[in-house]
């Protein structure tokens, strides 16, 4: 009897411990949550960069947003604090190449300070088009196979396309965090956040590399092209 | 412990009788209560052809489930209550060997069965009268309202995860806000690019599959205006649970006003998109270029 | 249990496992043929759906020459192996074991055969409904069969063995050589009727 | 002649030595090969895949599903080569005659190993379903825990869909082996007279191949998890992550098992019933697994054709379930529904068996209208095959198919409601026992009459359009399989327990898992018929604020459920392991046969072929003949064996 009572609380005990390795190794695991640098007047600046290869553990070939921390690091995450009813000023310097989008209606600025954003081209030599490069350029519209990612959040209707750099830039940044000296995209816009609570935010361009629809992968993943804006 | 024959002989309650009275009576008290006081609650309102349709079904079916949900109550409650072997007896005392009887088992099927063909009856009757009550009816509706020819035709489009929404009697324009006006029919054509996803317009009593590369059209008439919730009811990826949005209902004015102010203001991105097109076939890529 | 040991279990007579196979053969047909009825479903629909018109490119054309040597030996194989089965009865052992022979051979050929098919294909599995239909159907078909070339093997191989053991096959029933080529011959020929509609659907019908 | 014989139960010699079991062919092997397998046909896979896709399939990402499936598919080999099922294969390529014996001796190690013993083989499925069962379970858990809140924060969205999909698919799929495995496997020898099933050594595959679709489908959270559901619907499963890769790999190793399972017991059943056990005699548990299997050969191979197609479209890239390249999303609907209907009718007609078997014990009469109850059940059987596309009815498949399916979707309640009929007819006048099995049985009456006109209200196309795919089906599924499958299984596992153990279980704490499980477990689910009419879509992590409370009600009560179900596990250890009081040979003074042989049962079920000589429900007739066991009588034993 005390035999095999010892063995069903060890039994007992190993299968807890199983559950507990489930949640925090499966059911826990998502990136972690960064707070926006807060300016003086109470509004929140958020930089952010997209990465067309994270080139790290575990896939290096994935595309990618960060985010840079208050102490000025870029971090690999998707989650971001932001505070309620102030204005969010976003740069995103964009390193992957132009994709296109499945659904052009996207192609329009909307939902940002202005109904526009702010485009300059660095280290970039020009359109596929033929246009010249951005500088410093207000759009509501951009062309639809010219961006790379968007940055939406569709509770808000606030969407951003991001403009690719030009398939025959040879510049290319290929492991994230991406210096400034490679070839990106430098997009800037403002927006004001929403009463508290959490909203989801993803790409809609179909950027995944070896993805049916080009929207498995990152693009169903937290910390890659999906997050959340945690406001506050 | 000895198994012992039933004592036969003794007086036995009429235990048919006292079933049917209690049946009869739980009946005749519940099925008013569900027509008259819960009726009128359940769901999905009175906003449109499709949901008072929807209404009046779940009613009726309410209803009609009362008698046999009390039948199998009543019966189980009854035999619980008055078929039950004494426990304080050590002896385990048989019970009839009755083993079948053709006239109950052929009246409970005669029942059954027209049961079951009134309500498919019912059901198809009200299929066709009722324009497909909001279900999506693929390309070739099975029932089409007589002002089918007048109707707003709006394209529903999901992708993953986002609902869009064209126009295609005002050049085809395409908004992420699905407005429409009150009193009119209006003809969902729901359609996807990627995945398959499901159009559930909720207040409306709106369901329609969004499948790529197929046209699935749906009809409504909204009588008030107001605002509904429109949510993916079909499983479609990470976002799915947060693919909704807020429809608005405005009367026929408003409505002209609107369209005509959105035609404006998305011309720059109107010509950037393809034709209208009651499916469309993005390249199914893999290779990101 | 060991308080059981010693009681006395009368034995089992093979008629027993004969029947068992002989029923069992039957159901896994019927199992078989539902599989099949799937890919034969997805033929249909998506031929009717014809979806942004691409059931069909115009360079999917499967070859219809390997498409008529792989239907030969499937067939040649079946009707081989039912012809040895008469013989099992009539004592020719030796005719038996040859047919059985000739028909493992024909099986195997089905295998090779379908294998060199596929690097002789104009058309890869993305190329259409026509192209998945035919890639889908061909090498589930060609997994089944290899199961018929197990059960034609062990049959053979159970009557070689008998052979050299003294023992005639019509005798040999505790090794139900017999249910067993019964089971076989139903599963040969159900295996033989997919094959006749892969082939007309596949191949012939425009 | 002497080869004529079969040994079916050699005389047990000395079991081999610790070592030798530990050397020979079991779990513990199968578990490495299963790893080693995986790891060199990964490999394989991936020189495969650099040949044939290669610039569909670059190096590094985790899409890289041909070497994923054919790691799967190796360990899967690997499983099997460690438990030794391809000794016997292979000595018949060599020609070696057939046998019927394998891995039966005395010591604990059958349990762990290829066992022809189908009592062995019973008891490892009910180990192994139940351990499912609960991690299942565990996971419904945790979707609760997520939906206490009304916008998903607490587990990743991603995350949550996975979990969704493992509660689904593991549930599904191990309960449609729930039954027919462990009391089909261990019951319907016993039930017809025979020493064994018809083909023992895969009887004891399909236990194995369910344990393994188990652990393949845990693998999932491994490979990036799947976003699906149990439904699998494509191209999303195209597209997902290599999570969908066991996802199909497991759902086809089910598929594999439900067949040769089905086949099996359909098998035995012809062949292997003792004299005197006509169809008319047959034990209506028997019948309801005859009618199990015949849907599981039938629709399991549909389902198999459809997977492979699945991974058709994910290794080699073909377009089955792509609409721009020639295919069709709704190939999938429709072949996936083909199969599933008839499997929510193999998780609900096993339900029907074991209540109708168990009612005639505890009311003490025969079971009334028998003959209707086999109509009834090959009714809902061949019904089942009719109705799948009232899965479809929005999914813009013709419209004029609808008046048609909702009609035969109605007519399927005419023979499902003549088990109603059976269960009253047999309760009319009856001395009811309220035993825990018989508790058991009474609430299946009451849950799956909800269930059932709940699907009244899906089967019309008009109401369907509010609840289809909301919380109101996930209601009405979880009425008629939880309270119906699983509630008849409970009852089943409380009366059949202490013959298969030989160890009683006990009551009280019975007692008190039913009426926590029956009151919960209502609580429960009610409440979700008004959260699906109320607007709440399956499998969501977000939902309408308006609906908070009663998901935090429902949430509160589905922890009740799990706690209740822990007291049900707290009993099982009580009785089986720590308490073992012995259970005498016929507890419930049944006259099914299964209770007239010892407890525990030998090896060999009956010494001699019983003759079977009346049905087993001739209660209130004291003298009914059931069974002639010969032992004691004049047939003597070199008679019966010539």
């Amino acid at each position: 009897m005390r035999v095999r009572l010892l063995a069903v609380a060890a039994t007992f005990a190993a299968l807890i411990a199983l559950v507990a390795v489930y949640v925090v190794y499966f059911l826990e695991s998502g990136p972690p949550a960064v707070a926006a640098v807060i300016n003086r007047d109470g509004s929140a600046s958020l930089t952010l960069q997209v990465v067309g290869s994270y080139g790290n553990h575990p896939f290096p070939d994935w595309v990618s947003y960060l985010v840079k921390d208050p102490s000025g690091k870029w971090r690999h995450t998707t989650i971001w604090k932001l505070p309620a009813h102030e204005l969010v000023h976003v740069t995103v310097y964009q390193f992957d190449s132009q994709t296109g989008l499945r659904n052009n209606f996207l192609a329009q600025v909307r939902g940002t300070v202005g109904g526009v954003a702010t485009y300059t081209d660095v280290g970039n030599t020009g359109k596929g088009s033929g246009l010249p490069p951005y500088n410093n350029t207000s759009l509501s519209v951009i062309p639809p196979s010219e961006p790379a990612h968007t940055f939406t959040v569709p509770d808000l209707d606030l969407s951003v396309p991001l403009v690719g750099i030009s398939d025959s830039t040879s510049n290319v940044c290929a492991v994230a965090p991406c210096p400034m000296h490679f070839a990106h995209t430098t997009i800037s816009f403002s927006f004001r956040t929403p009463g508290a609570g959490t909203y989801r935010w993803q790409c809609f361009v179909p950027c995944a590399f070896a993805f049916l629809y080009g929207f498995g992968g990152p693009m169903q993943t937290i910390g890659y092209m999906d997050g959340l804006l945690e406001v506050a | 412990m000895s198994i012992a024959p039933e004592k036969v002989g003794r007086d036995e309650p009429h235990h048919g009788r006292n079933i049917a009275i209690i049946w009869a009576i739980a009946t005749a008290i519940m099925v008013p209560v569900i027509i008259w006081v819960v009726g009128p609650h359940i769901p999905p309102g009175s906003l449109t052809d499709d949901t008072r349709a929807q209404h009046a079904v779940d009613v009726v079916l309410t209803a009609l489930s009362i008698p046999l949900l009390m039948l199998v109550w009543v019966y189980l409650g009854y035999a619980v209550i008055n078929f039950r072997a004494d426990p304080a007896s050590g002896t385990i005392v048989d019970g009839p060997p009755l083993r079948s009887n053709t006239r109950i088992q052929a009246t409970w099927l005669i029942v059954s069965a027209v049961l079951v063909v009134g309500l498919a009856a019912y059901g198809t009757v009200d299929l066709l009268t009722e324009n497909g009550a909001g279900g999506g009816q693929g390309s070739n509706p099975l029932a089409k309202p007589s002002d089918a020819r007048s109707a707003l035709q709006v394209q529903v489009i999901g992708q993953q995860w986002l609902w869009t929404f064209r126009y295609p009697g005002y050049g085809g324009v395409e908004t992420a806000q699905l407005v429409l006006p009150v009193n009119r029919e209006i003809e969902f054509h729901v359609t996807s690019l990627d995945v398959v996803h499901s159009f559930w317009a909720i207040e409306l009593g709106v369901k329609a599959d969004a499948v790529p590369g197929a046209d699935n059209i749906a009809y409504v008439k909204i009588f008030r205006k107001g605002s509904f919730q429109v949510r993916c009811d079909e499983l479609c990826g990470l976002w799915h649970g947060h693919m909704n949005t807020t429809g608005h209902i405005v009367s026929g004015s408003a409505f002209n006003s609107w369209i005509h102010a959105t035609v404006t203001k998305y011309a720059a991105v109107t010509k950037y998109l393809p034709p209208y097109s009651l499916t469309y076939y993005p390249i199914p890529t893999r290779n990101a270029t | 249990m060991s308080a059981h040991d010693g009681v006395v279990i009368e034995p089992e007579g093979p008629e027993t496992l004969g029947a068992n196979i002989s029923v069992g053969a039957r159901l896994w047909a019927s199992a078989v043929a539902f599989f099949f009825m799937a890919f034969v479903f997805a033929f249909f629909y998506l031929r009717a759906l014809n979806t942004a018109h691409s059931f069909r490119e115009p360079h999917v054309t499967p070859p219809i020459g390997w498409g008529v040597a792989i239907l030969a030996c499937v067939l040649g194989s079946s009707v081989i192996f039912t012809l040895g089965r008469t013989r099992l009865g009539d004592g020719t052992d030796s005719q038996w074991r040859l047919a059985s022979l000739a028909s493992l051979v024909l099986a195997l050929a089905v295998v090779a055969l379908q294998i060199i098919e596929y690097y002789n294909l104009s058309f890869g599995a993305s190329d259409g409904g026509l192209a998945s239909v035919f890639l889908g159907f061909t090498a589930t078909f060609g997994l089944f069969w290899l199961g018929a070339v197990y059960w034609i093997e062990t049959i053979w191989a159970q009557s070689l063995r008998g052979e050299r053991a003294g023992e005639s096959d019509i005798a040999n029933t505790s090794g139900l050589l017999r249910p067993s080529a019964d089971g076989c011959v139903v599963y040969l020929y159900t295996l033989g009727i997919v094959e006749i509609f892969a082939f007309v659907l596949l191949y012939l019908v425009k | 002649m002497e080869s004529a014989a079969l040994p079916v139960n050699r005389s047990k010699g000395a079991a081999p030595s610790f070592l030798g079991q530990l050397l020979g062919f079991n779990v513990i092997w199968a578990v490495a090969f299963a790893i080693v397998g995986y790891i060199v046909a990964h490999w394989l896979g991936g020189k495969i895949g650099a040949n044939i896709a290669a610039e569909q399939n670059p190096g590094g990402t985790d899409q890289d599903d041909i070497a994923i499936l054919l790691g799967l598919f190796g360990s899967i080999i690997g499983w099997m080569l460690g438990l030794g099922f391809f000794n016997y294969p292979l000595k018949r390529m060599l020609g070696r005659a057939p046998s019927l014996h394998e891995g039966v001796d005395s010591s604990t190690w059958r349990y762990f190993r290829l066992c022809t013993d189908h009592k062995v083989v019973a008891m490892q499925y009910l180990v192994a379903t139940l351990f499912f069962f609960f991690v299942a379970g565990l996971n419904a858990m945790f979707i609760r825990t997520e939906l206490t809140s009304s916008n998903a924060t607490l587990f990743p969205a991603g995350n949550y869909l996975t979990l969704v999909g493992l509660h689904g698919t593991m549930m599904l799929t191990m309960m449609s082996a729930g039954v027919i495995g462990p009391l089909g496997n261990w019951l319907v020898p016993i039930m017809i007279g025979s020493r064994r099933m018809a083909f023992p050594r895969i009887e004891s595959l399909t236990m194995w191949l369910t344990v393994l679709a188990g652990f393949v489908l845990l693998s999932a959270t491994l490979l990036g998890g799947f976003p699906t559901g149990w439904t699998g619907y494509a191209p999303l499963a195209d597209q997902a992550r290599a999570g969908i890769d066991s996802y199909l790999v497991s759902f086809l190793l089910i598929g594999i098992a439900l067949v040769l399972v089905g086949i099996n017991i359909l098998v035995t059943v012809v062949t292997l019933r003792a004299p005197g056990m006509t169809w008319n005699r047959l034990p209506i548990f028997v019948w309801a697994m005859v009618t199990t299997s015949i849907l599981a050969v039938l629709a399991a191979p549909v389902l198999a054709a459809a997977l492979y197609m699945v991974m058709s479209d994910r290794s080699i890239e073909s377009t089955f379930f792509i609409s721009s390249s020639g295919g069709s999303p709704l190939l999938w609907d429709e072949l996936f529904w083909f199969f599933g209907h008839p499997e929510v009718y193999i998780l609900a007609l096993p339900g029907f068996g074991i209540v109708l078997e168990i009612l005639p014990v505890f009311a003490r009469k025969p079971l009334w209208g028998y003959r209707m109850a086999v109509a009834g059940m090959f009714g809902v059987a061949l019904m089942s095959f009719m109705v799948w596309q009232h899965h479809l009815f929005m999914s813009g498949i013709n419209a004029n198919l609808r008046p048609f399916y909702m009609f035969t979707t109605e007519l399927i309640s005419i023979p499902t409601g003549l088990i109603f009929l059976n269960g009253f007819g047999t309760l009319w006048k009856a001395k009811i026992r309220f035993t825990v099995p018989m508790l058991f049985c009474l609430a299946f009456f009451f849950n799956f009459l909800i269930g059932g006109l709940s699907g009244v209200f899906l089967s019309d196309v008009t109401s369907d359009v509010v609840t289809h795919g909301s919380f109101f089906v996930m209601a009405h599924f979880h009425y008629t399989i939880m309270g119906g499958l699983v509630f008849a299984l409970m009852g089943g596992i409380y009366y059949w327990l202490p013959k298969m153990t030989g160890y009683t279980i006990n009551q009280a704490l019975g007692k008190l898992h039913f009426w926590t499980m029956f009151i919960f477990f209502n609580l429960t689910f009610f409440p979700l018929f008004a959260a699906g009419m109320l607007g709440m879509p399956r499998r969501v992590s977000s939902y309408n604020a308006s609906l908070h409370t009663l998901n935090v009600f429902v949430s509160i009560m589905a922890f009740c459920l799990g706690l209740s179900m822990l007291i049900f596990l707290g009993n099982l250890v009580w009785s089986l392991v720590l308490k073992r009081e012995r259970a005498s040979d016929n507890p419930w003074h049944s006259k099914s046969l299964e209770w007239q042989i010892p407890t525990p049962v030998p090896s060999y079920n009956f010494e001699q072929i019983p003759t079977i000589t009346g049905d087993p429900y001739g209660y209130g007739l004291p003298e009914a003949p059931v069974v002639d066991f010969g032992r004691r009588g004049a047939v003597a034993a070199g008679e019966a064996g010539a």
